[in-house]
């Protein structure tokens, strides 16, 4: 696609969280959750990002919103790298997993929808609440949402709260950080045909976090697979999905249960051991303590993307001849 | 864990530098001086003789020359000589640390043992009316002020005609009168962190006993006694030890008001003595002596910590 | 013990109706300080050897149902009607010192719970915790329970399982400890294994572990099994019946090929129905509304305010769990009807 | 009976910082030393002397002649040992150990003052010790009896011993121990040269045990359990009466404290620099009824203390003087000197315990009536005194030092630059009279100008105001015999108290 | 996978009743309840101890002393015949009053100095923490003390006092909440909304940590009154005349064994403000967490 196209563009992003011992706090280490991550999220798109727990889906998705510090690589919007705060904010906003952690639960609802509105002063006084009853109805909420706290409402009507409030920046990108992963299913889809409606509507670009893969399937164009810091496979989700090339990626899809009864957990391809820890990632091809076609070799191999002829990419990997 | 103690303790060290400083600076800013104590009854006192004896205090130096000579001492471990008795310090401060410590031990064993007791019970007996009775007496007696805890008792002891035998007695001299020296004032002391710790006890009993392990463990058939005094004592038992540990610092400002009262001859009536006689180099080593019994404490408590939690002890090798 | 036995399944679904009954509850209303009715009428039974999912929206009763077959039902909570029978035997109104007496926690039940962290007792180490298990069955002595403990650690797959005992709960990743609690509640060697959520919190390539391990144990030592969970793919893997909650009532019930491939009732079919497909851009039938709470549950069928099949009586009258005429057991005044428009 | 035998317990409410003579005033040092040292004069005690009354006993003296001229002291010393304690261990007494310790306290200690007169000391024999003066000085005799005065052997001086924490004297009793906060206690000296009228040897009690109590109610207990026989410090009549409840045949025995409160009036506020205004305050003290409620006896104040029943003014001129109050006439005063509405001032009052806190409020609220606002300022008596050096003050009220001569109440109040003249005061029609009276040898015409001055100061000084001499209450078991208490510390009736079975 | 809750249908509620409705909350809870009106009793006498006390407490009636309790002086009369029960009620006012102001003054400098410690952390809470610390080491009565003995006796004194010795606590406890409160999400969502980060304390901070303020506060609040008694018992507390309830109780253990409502009545008003405050800290506790509404 067009340059112009480009919303964010990662260049060989890590993040580093550091490790902090004694009296004076020394950093003793450091972890690596993002470790040189690169690729574009597309105007409209719908991007997702999949892997086991730690992998460091959410760090890449706070960095993205300068939640954290990048420690080496560039993030650019069209070309620019430095945007001040509430430009980002104009740019870029987030729902977050935990729905009622992410709304303060001594606001009512329709200041913190507002809270956007006041911080920017985009408008003021009446003008302001018609513009928050106008989000609360564009997620479905009655307008007698508007003074209530938090707790008062279900997780799915908090949910729906937080996507207004995201939206009353009226933003390109919006992260959603598993923001359906704490919901029941049927819950779950009625959050996920509103963002499809919203996303349609004011043609916005998700970057959707995730570790269901059933989900990401139908709700995403493309999929990025991550594994301790590093993207694994990337490319259209169906055909990704349908067709993983990574071990690991296989793997994941594999582990994957399916509502089919003919699925008996007994023919379930087992992924053996757990995920190391990202404090001391295994050398080479991270994957390989557990990936089971793991060779002596994959130690030394040097990480990097694969490019196809369709686009899709995916790591360098011994197993499959991508070197 | 040794490393863990033994970088506490520099730490400590540290600290108590900084509040030895602080201490250093402001007895010397408290108007009059030792020397105006001295001979304040004096008939005949010349303005010679004045500054001639605090030029032999050393006093007339400049604050940071007196600090060092003092600092100089202190690294070599002499806490100098009071200026108010001339005798070394060291074995001022000694003497009067020892009924101070055991005052707030007793007081504290009393405290915890009482205190934890009747929490667990009141986490046990929850929603009945023993369990109302013991948060109330929990509640009044820690408004109580030992101030007035401690009036009272002497008050009542008058009334039924009990006296406490003195002088003071060490409990190496003379055990059976020492006893009933520390007693009274330990319980005017103990009852507040009884109260305190019974309070806390309770609610982290009740918090702990909410946990997903409790639950676990009564799934596979743990008793009630292993499970309040196992399971969920173990784990509550981490905010117990803090609080014991802020307990104790408030213990030893209720040592100051309790010596006083009972006539127990402790670091606080020293520190209130030297205050009063403006003998700094008691002021400074009394304070001191304060600071680190809270640092040793403190200590104390960090490393049960340990002890209790194994992720705290791992966190720290 | 054994190696798993690598072609059980095929056995299960034919023979398990000639198998005694472990479980039978029936009728089971539970009540919170007496007033809060969160289950009304759930009736369940498992046979041994057969997995039994429990399936259903947060909310609608999943958790108190098994945790008032084990008696953990906690403060203020009390079974008020019905019955619960373990190998035939009333246990519905015994204490918990009872149940302790009739080594019923722990030996004859054992409980997995959703989130291992927070389920094993963080100043403990995982052999002690195994230990208090182990004592039911009569062991005792430091080196038996310790030969005992590692047999079983080994058992459930944990890497070095003679140091594991040693080890506390933190030092061990989610999908060990989850392991370990397994081990933990198969140690006293019951006959009923209760499961609730025991893979929610963990990883799907951990979770097929840990499900896979669970079902091999099944097999192995014949348990019955009451799986709780809210993802079909779990039930579809797992369970040779399922139990469908709605509102601390079960609403259907039936084999795991019936309810996934024909589901009759309408909250069934629309559970199923909001499940996405993965296949990409296709809309999700959403079911609207939300899981309606116990203090305000709608009268007559509870389901009916987000029926999409909801008639005028069912607003009034009270459904109940019966067979209907294709002989699949639900609660729906509409069950005749409804059964073939959808199937 | 055989009045040997026997213990005693005092109570002394404060513990000794050391046992250096030399090194402070500390009543706790002296009180102590008092048992275990004597003075080359000492105080006379008995049924028929008064509490105030200076009679001189021979003290390691063991008679003295004075010259003419009133210049020459001739002392003859006594044949006494030194008490068994290493190093001296018991050697005699020489007139080299009172030299060497009177040159020391000329050196530097704090009793310097009381020897400002004297010019040369010498001994010509072993036996003798001869004091000459620059100037005649009549309380010579006096001063060396002051409480302070103990006299030491040469070895506490040549770095024999440490006079901080060892104890070697003359006098009745060894002191065998001093545990801080705990008790001093000490033993029969059987070489004590001491006898009694019927020449048994002196002491009668085997054992004397001093407690620092420092808490009244402590002490009250202590006293009311029978743990202490004779009371030392501070008791007010209230918990008299409340001890002699529970004790009803306890001693009563009651003094006129030798320590006066007096407030002092800084003229460098404006107020104050007015005579009439002191006058005037004066007149709005109710000093009788202070005494009778707050201390609940004792002695209308002077220039002198009531305690110095002979050399103070009559009861009756003082009551004249200082015990009539008169409103009215306060306010024309104040109305003359330019304050008809009175004025308010600082009221800085050193924390010398309740008691006297009580006298300042009850100050506080007899000047209201006169139109005049005190407003406490509590300080500690350490930095009451640098603020009185200082003249960092508008009015103090303070507690006197207890003195046994009018001239020490002159000497240190009224001359120029002295250390209790806070006020600055300079007058030298009075320094001359207090000179003046320092030379005088008889008794009766010293007298008479003691008198001149006391009322001279009224008239013209009126500075600082003398307030109220508290009643020193001394109880003592029903048991204990013998006992006078007496203005000089060191109990010297001590050795002939025994104990009654 | 936590429960999720139904709309519950309550009035609307708005911000600015807050206050209102804590309070409202605080008469319903049985021991808020019981704690506010033990206060109010307590605040009301000392507010109108002109009106009730039909002495002043500062008048010597010097033919009436030491007079056990009577109608006339309902808790008797001192040694220089003041009347206990004026003193008692202006003592509470003083004794109230040190407590207001040191928590007061507490509360905004500790509460400041915790807040900028947790928010911003780094070096700026490594120096903080370790003043603290130092500052900590000391027993707090004799950390009072000391500062006490160094200022002199005033009302103005026992407050700077009392105050240093109190903000340590304040700094560690707000630190530790606002580093709590600076993790949860809706505080990262709020600087993805480009709000700064004074806004974010002040709007999402101050509110969240009200709460535990108020708590530390009331307990605050009592531990000040006791203090301010012990430094007067002591004697470098409130000065004579004023009645401080310290001061009384100092003055009173002459009489221990003759005049016992000297030191009776003033520690039991000492006694019954403390447990109001703690009660209404125990209640504030229940009422202000979020859980519980
Ligand atoms: N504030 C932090 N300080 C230190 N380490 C952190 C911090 N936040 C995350 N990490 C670590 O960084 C790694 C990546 O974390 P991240 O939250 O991005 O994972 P994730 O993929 O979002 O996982 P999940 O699916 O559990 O949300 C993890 O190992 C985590 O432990
Ligand atoms: N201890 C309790 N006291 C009062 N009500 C309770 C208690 N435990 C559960 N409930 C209520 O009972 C109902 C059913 O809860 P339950 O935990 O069984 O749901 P669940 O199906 O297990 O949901 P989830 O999927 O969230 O675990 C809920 O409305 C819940 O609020
Ligand atoms: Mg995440
Ligand atoms: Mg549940
Ligand atoms: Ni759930």
């Amino acid at each position: 696609m067009a340059e112009a196209q480009t919303l964010f563009s990662l260049d060989d992003v890590s993040v580093r969280y550091p490790i902090r011992r004694g009296f004076f706090q020394r950093v003793v280490g450091h972890v690596g959750a993002v470790d040189g991550v690169s690729f574009d999220l597309r105007r409209g798109e719908t991007l997702a990002l999949v892997g086991e727990s730690g992998c460091g889906k959410s760090t890449l998705g706070r960095a993205i919103l300068r939640l954290e510090e990048v420690a080496a690589g560039t993030i650019t919007t069209a070309g620019k790298q430095l945007v001040s705060r509430k430009e980002l904010a104009r740019k870029a906003q987030v729902v977050f997993q935990d729905p009622l952690g992410s709304l303060d639960p001594r606001w009512t609802i329709g200041n913190l929808i507002g809270e956007g509105i006041d911080v920017h002063r985009t408008a003021t006084g009446a003008a302001r609440d018609a513009k928050v009853r106008e989000l609360l109805g564009q997620v479905e909420l009655p307008s007698s949402a508007f003074h209530k706290f938090p707790h008062q409402l279900s997780g799915g009507q908090q949910q729906r709260v937080a996507i207004a409030r995201a939206l009353a920046m009226r933003p390109e990108l919006i992260v959603l950080d598993e923001a359906t992963s704490a919901l029941d299913v049927s819950v779950q889809a009625q959050i996920l045909n509103l963002l499809k409606d919203l996303q349609a509507e004011y043609s916005l670009t998700y970057l959707f976090i995730s570790h269901d893969l059933t989900v990401v399937g139908q709700f995403a164009d493309r999929v990025a697979v991550m594994y301790l810091g590093r993207i694994m496979e990337m490319g259209d989700a169906a055909e990704v999905l349908a067709a993983p090339r990574h071990p690991y990626t296989r793997a994941l899809l594999a582990s994957s249960l399916k509502v089919d009864p003919d699925m008996r957990i007994d023919r379930v391809p087992l992924l053996t051991g757990d995920v190391p820890s990202p404090r001391n990632p295994p050398s080479g091809c991270r994957f390989r303590s557990r990936c089971p076609l793991a060779q002596p070799a994959c130690a030394d191999l040097r990480h990097h993307m694969i490019t196809a002829a369709n686009g899709r990419q995916a790591a360098a990997c011994i197993a499959n001849g991508d070197l | 864990m040794i490393v863990f103690a033994i970088r506490r303790a520099v730490l400590g060290v540290l600290v108590l530098v900084a509040v030895a400083l602080m201490v250093f600076v402001t007895v010397r800013l408290i108007p009059g001086d030792i020397v105006n104590q001295q001979l304040a009854e004096a008939g005949a006192v010349t303005p010679e003789l004045l500054a001639e004896k605090r030029a032999a205090m050393g006093l007339d130096k400049p604050m940071h020359e007196q600090f060092l000579v003092w600092a100089g001492g202190m690294v070599r471990g002499d806490l100098g000589l009071s200026l108010w008795t001339g005798r070394p310090v060291a074995a001022q401060v000694g003497t009067a640390l020892l009924p101070t410590l055991q005052l707030s031990i007793i007081a504290i064993a009393m405290g915890a043992l009482v205190g934890i007791g009747a929490g667990v019970l009141a986490a046990l007996w929850r929603g009945t009316a023993g369990d109302m009775v013991l948060r109330m007496m929990s509640t009044v007696f820690l408004a109580i002020p030992q101030l007035w805890l401690g009036l009272l008792t002497l008050t009542g002891l008058a009334l039924i005609g009990y006296y406490i035998p003195l002088p003071y007695r060490s409990f190496a001299t003379d055990p059976w009168a020492n006893f009933q020296q520390v007693i009274f004032p330990a319980l005017a002391l103990s009852l507040g962190v009884a109260a305190a710790l019974s309070r806390l006890t309770r609610s982290a009993m009740l918090e702990v006993t909410g946990a997903d392990f409790i639950r676990a463990a009564r799934a596979r058939g743990v008793s009630s006694s292993g499970l309040y005094l196992g399971h969920a004592l173990k784990n509550a038992l981490i905010p117990v030890i803090t609080l014991l540990g802020t307990q104790f610092g408030n213990l030893l400002s209720g040592t100051v008001i309790i010596e006083r009262i009972f006539n127990v001859p402790g670091l606080g009536n020293l520190l209130f003595e030297a205050v009063a006689n403006r003998d700094y180099t008691v002021i400074q080593a009394a304070v001191l002596t304060y600071g680190l019994i809270t640092i040793v404490v403190n200590l104390l408590v960090d490393l049960s910590y340990g002890l209790v939690d194994p992720r705290i002890r791992e966190a720290r090798s | 013990m054994t190696a798993p036995s690598p072609n059980g399944a095929s056995v299960t679904t034919t023979s398990s109706a000639t198998r005694p009954v472990a479980l039978a509850v029936e009728g089971m209303a539970v009540t919170y300080s007496g007033i809060l009715e969160v289950c009304s009428d759930v009736t369940i039974d498992v046979r041994r050897g057969e997995a039994l999912a429990l399936i259903g929206e947060s909310g609608s009763g999943k958790s108190v149902t098994v945790l008032a077959v084990t008696g953990l039902l906690g403060r203020g909570g009390a079974i008020v009607r019905g019955s619960v029978k373990l190998d035939g035997e009333e246990i519905s109104q015994l204490s918990e010192r009872e149940r302790r007496g009739r080594k019923l926690l722990g030996k004859r039940i054992g409980m997995i719970f959703q989130n291992p962290s927070r389920a094993l007792d963080p100043v403990f180490t995982i052999g002690q915790q195994l230990n208090e298990a182990l004592r039911l069955t009569g062991l005792s002595g430091k080196a038996e329970l310790r030969a005992k403990g590692t047999e079983w650690l080994r058992h459930v797959g944990l890497p070095d399982p003679e140091e594991a005992l040693d080890r506390y709960p933190h030092q061990l990743s989610g999908g060990q400890r989850q392991r370990a609690m397994i081990a933990i509640a198969l140690a006293s060697e019951p006959e009923l294994l209760i499961a609730d959520e025991p893979t929610t919190a963990l990883d799907v390539t951990i979770q097929a572990q840990v499900l896979n391990l669970i079902r091999r144990l099944q097999r192995e030592l014949n348990l019955a099994l009451v799986l709780v969970t809210h993802d079909f793919g779990v039930v579809a893997a797992m369970a040779d019946r399922v139990a469908v909650m709605y509102g601390g009532q079960v609403v259907e019930t039936g084999t795991v090929d019936e309810i996934i491939r024909r589901p009759r009732h309408p909250y069934t079919q629309a559970l199923l129905a909001s499940i996405p497909t993965g296949h990409a851009g296709a809309r999700i039938e959403a079911l609207a509304g939300s899981v309606p709470h116990a203090a305000s549950m709608p009268s007559g069928c509870r389901f009916h305010p987000r029926c999409p099949s909801a008639i005028p009586t069912c607003q009034t009258r009270e459904p109940i769990l019966e067979p209907n005429r294709e002989g699949r057991v639900m609660r729906c005044l509409r069950a005749d009807e409804l059964g073939h428009q959808n199937g | 009976q055989d009045k040997h035998g026997g213990k005693v317990v005092i109570n002394v409410h404060a513990d000794a910082p050391n046992f250096d003579p030399l090194a402070s005033t500390e009543f706790a040092v002296h009180s102590r030393l008092g048992l275990a040292m004597n003075r080359l004069v000492e105080w006379q005690t008995g049924d028929d002397i008064g509490y105030g009354q200076f009679v001189a006993k021979p003290g390691l003296a063991e008679s003295w002649e004075i010259s003419e001229d009133g210049l020459t002291y001739t002392f003859k010393i006594r044949d006494a040992v030194w008490q068994d304690v290493a190093p001296v261990s018991g050697r005699a007494v020489t007139s080299a150990d009172v030299v060497a310790t009177y040159e020391a306290i000329l050196a530097g200690g704090v009793q310097k003052g009381l020897l400002s007169a004297v010019d040369t000391i010498t001994a010509p024999d072993d036996k003798t010790v001869v004091i000459t003066l620059k100037r005649r000085n009549v309380v010579l005799l006096q001063n060396l009896a002051h409480q302070n005065m103990w006299i030491l052997p040469t070895e506490a001086f040549d770095g024999g011993y440490d006079r901080n924490t060892t104890v070697i004297g003359t006098g009745p009793w060894i002191l065998t121990a001093d545990e801080v906060g705990v008790a001093t206690r000490y033993v029969r000296n059987e070489s004590y040269f001491g006898k009694d009228e019927n020449g048994e040897q002196l002491p009668y009690l085997d054992e004397v045990e001093i407690l620092p109590i420092k808490d009244l109610n402590a002490r009250i207990m202590a006293f009311r359990s029978g743990q202490v026989d004779i009371w030392f410090g501070p008791l007010n009549m209230t918990q008299m009466e409340g001890l002699k409840q529970a004790l009803p045949d306890m001693q009563d025995v009651q003094t006129t404290a030798n320590t006066q409160s007096e407030l002092y009036l800084n003229p460098s506020f404006e107020p104050f620099a007015s005579l009439e205004v002191r006058q005037a305050m004066n007149l709005a003290l109710d000093r009788l009824g202070l005494g009778e409620v707050v201390r609940g006896g004792g002695g209308i104040g002077g220039v002198v203390g009531p305690a110095l029943n002979t050399q103070t003014l009559p009861e009756e001129e003082r009551i004249a003087l200082y015990g009539t109050p008169d409103h009215e006439k306060a306010k024309a005063l104040l109305a003359d000197a330019g304050y008809p509405d009175g004025f308010t001032f600082e009221f800085t009052v050193l924390n010398y315990g309740e008691e006297f806190v009580r006298e300042a409020e009850w100050i506080q609220q007899d000047l209201a009536e006169i139109g005049v606002t005190a407003e406490i300022k509590m300080v500690d008596t350490v930095a009451g005194q640098a603020l009185g050096k200082e003249g960092d003050f508008q009015a103090m009220f303070l507690m006197m030092s207890p003195f046994a001569e009018a001239d020490e109440y002159f000497t240190s109040h009224y001359l120029p630059g002295a250390v209790r003249n806070y006020t600055g005061i300079d007058d030298p029609a009075l320094t001359a009279m207090i000179e003046e009276q320092q030379g005088i040898m008889d008794v009766a015409e010293r007298q008479e100008k003691i008198w001149e001055i006391q009322r001279y100061v009224y008239e013209n000084i009126q500075n600082p105001l003398p307030i109220w001499a508290a009643v020193l209450l001394h109880p003592a078991q029903a048991d204990i015999r013998g006992w006078h208490p007496m203005i000089t510390q060191g109990f010297p009736s001590l050795p002939e108290v025994w104990v009654e079975d | 996978m936590s429960s999720l809750i139904q709309v519950r249908e309550t009035a609307p509620e708005r911000r600015t009743s807050r206050t209102l409705a804590i309070f409202k909350a605080l008469v319903k809870d049985p021991i808020g309840c019981t704690a506010l009106i033990i206060l109010t009793v307590v605040l009301a006498l000392a507010i109108l101890a002109p009106f009730v006390a039909q002495f002043d407490p500062l008048v010597q009636n010097r033919r009436a002393i030491l007079q056990p309790p009577s109608l006339t002086h309902w808790f008797g009369t001192d040694d220089i015949g003041r009347d206990v029960f004026s003193r008692v009620l202006y003592g509470t006012q003083i004794s109230l009053l040190v407590g207001l102001m040191v928590v007061v003054i507490t509360m905004i400098i500790g509460g400041l100095i915790g807040m900028i410690s947790g928010y911003f952390g780094g070096w700026v809470d490594m120096i903080i923490q370790r003043i603290v610390e130092a500052l900590d080491t000391l027993p707090s009565l004799v950390l009072s003390l000391f500062i006490a003995a160094m200022l002199g006796p005033s009302v103005r004194n026992v407050i700077i006092a009392v105050t240093l010795a109190q903000i340590p606590r304040f700094v560690r406890v707000v630190r530790s909440e606002t580093m709590k409160i600076r993790g949860h999400d809706f505080i990262a969502a709020s600087r993805v909304i480009g709000a700064s980060p004074l806004r974010i304390m002040l709007t999402h901070g101050v509110p969240n940590l009200m709460p535990t303020m108020l708590v530390l506060g009331s307990l605050a609040f009592g531990i000040a009154i006791m203090t301010e008694a012990a430094l007067s018992f002591l004697g470098v507390g409130t000065p004579p005349p004023n009645p401080s309830l310290g001061t009384m109780l100092s003055q009173g253990t002459r009489f221990i064994g003759q005049a016992p409502w000297l030191i009776i009545f003033p520690g039991l008003m000492l006694t019954i403000s403390v447990l109001a405050l703690n009660l209404i800290g125990d209640a504030l506790r229940d009422v202000l967490d979020p859980r519980n509404r």
